[in-house]
């Protein structure tokens, strides 16, 4: 099964955006961003700390629904789910 | 008109169009890229939901304050200094209103619009912070 | 520009201009002829001394919310449903300052600037009582 | 000596506006205005009350400066002044 990921702003120049990825039954959100953003470790430093958590400052999204960071871990992806992972909003 | 978009809007039309049976007062914030030093300021949207949280936005506000109507044009790309960013366009029977409605917009779009902003200076660039810790959907 | 005149102007226009060096927030105030149950609405001002005030309180917006510029135009004469009767342009650094330096203007002309409103109506017409009980060059 | 007096909104519908009118040395705001408003009982009763006494809402101005409804007893015109009487302002 496939899954987008998406990410913005300095994510997004650290470790590209709308990457298609595949992924086994049962994959948790918070190991499918760790597994991306290992890809570039910059990146990985971007969205976790030294401990492998999030940073607070980061915004999850499944589907276009905010996921708390602390629920990650408890949720799992399926087949053509839309993830997006961004730092604080900045617009207007 | 709720819009994501790179192209201008003509501010004088949407006053016009906004002038809906009741209207008697008329308040438009236009956020303009400032010369701090800057050659261009690039902007992102996480689009879809974007306009998702302005419609939510603009719904609460005309609820809230009794608008007659609400226009919120944000812009993405690159933009040169003195364009403008972001377009809010609302009118209420009265100004109080028009004022208090205009003013929510531009706060909740700060707070939980994913919309991110870089400064590009000659040395590179710096994507500005957010004025609230957290945002994207859910105002904290 | 600071003016009462009878002729419209164009806001888009106004906007425009008031991008000044510095700007980042523009807040535009369009106060509009109610659909009140009203045929036209006929307004009069002490012109001289109307604009001697409207200058007056440019001037102090200015200082207080460190404004980069703004414009007052008031309408006077005989203007129909919908029609602009004043419009204030306001640029300022940020939002914050913009949307006060706004505010201020308008209650402060509602408090003592000598212009008058009539509502004409098919039986009639009525003088709009001010919102202030006194005014004319002194708040009170 | 002549001095103009200028009525705005119901005052001037009532008493005209634009008023040349001569005076002797001495005269008062106060006289000078109680004067041209018996030009018509309905302005007079616009501007005074029963016993003669300007209603408080009413505003004077002489050569665009405001003047007291307490002091225009006291205050004497001249040649070239520009008298304004109106009522409460509703601009905007």
């Amino acid at each position: 099964m496939t899954v987008k990921i998406r990410f913005f702003a300095r994510f997004r120049e650290l470790l590209g955006t709308d990457i298609l990825t595949d992924v086994t039954a049962g994959t948790t959100l918070r190991s499918l961003i760790t597994t991306i953003s290992q890809r570039n470790p910059e990146g990985h430093a971007a969205i976790f700390d030294e401990n492998g958590t999030f940073h607070e400052f980061v915004i999850l999204m499944k589907n276009g629904k905010r996921i708390e960071l602390g629920d990650a871990a408890d949720t799992s992806v399926a087949d053509g789910d839309e993830i997006a992972v961004f730092p604080p909003v900045a617009g207007g | 008109m709720i819009a994501i978009q790179t192209g201008d809007v003509d501010i004088g039309a949407l006053i016009t169009a906004a002038k809906k049976p009741g209207t008697g007062a008329i308040v438009v914030f236009d956020g303009v890229v400032r010369d701090d030093g800057i050659t261009e300021m690039e902007l992102e949207a996480y689009e879809e939901v974007a306009v998702k949280e302005l419609e939510k936005i603009a719904k609460e506000a005309t609820r809230q304050f009794r608008l007659l109507h609400v226009d919120i044009i944000h812009r993405v790309g690159n933009l040169g200094v003195g364009e403008n960013i972001l377009i809010i366009v609302v009118s209420a029977g009265h100004r109080p209103e028009a004022y208090a409605g205009s003013r929510y917009i531009i706060e909740e779009i700060k707070k939980g619009v994913p919309i991110w902003k870089k400064e590009l200076t000659r040395d590179g660039g710096r994507w500005v912070p957010g004025e609230h810790g957290h945002g994207g959907g859910k105002p904290t």
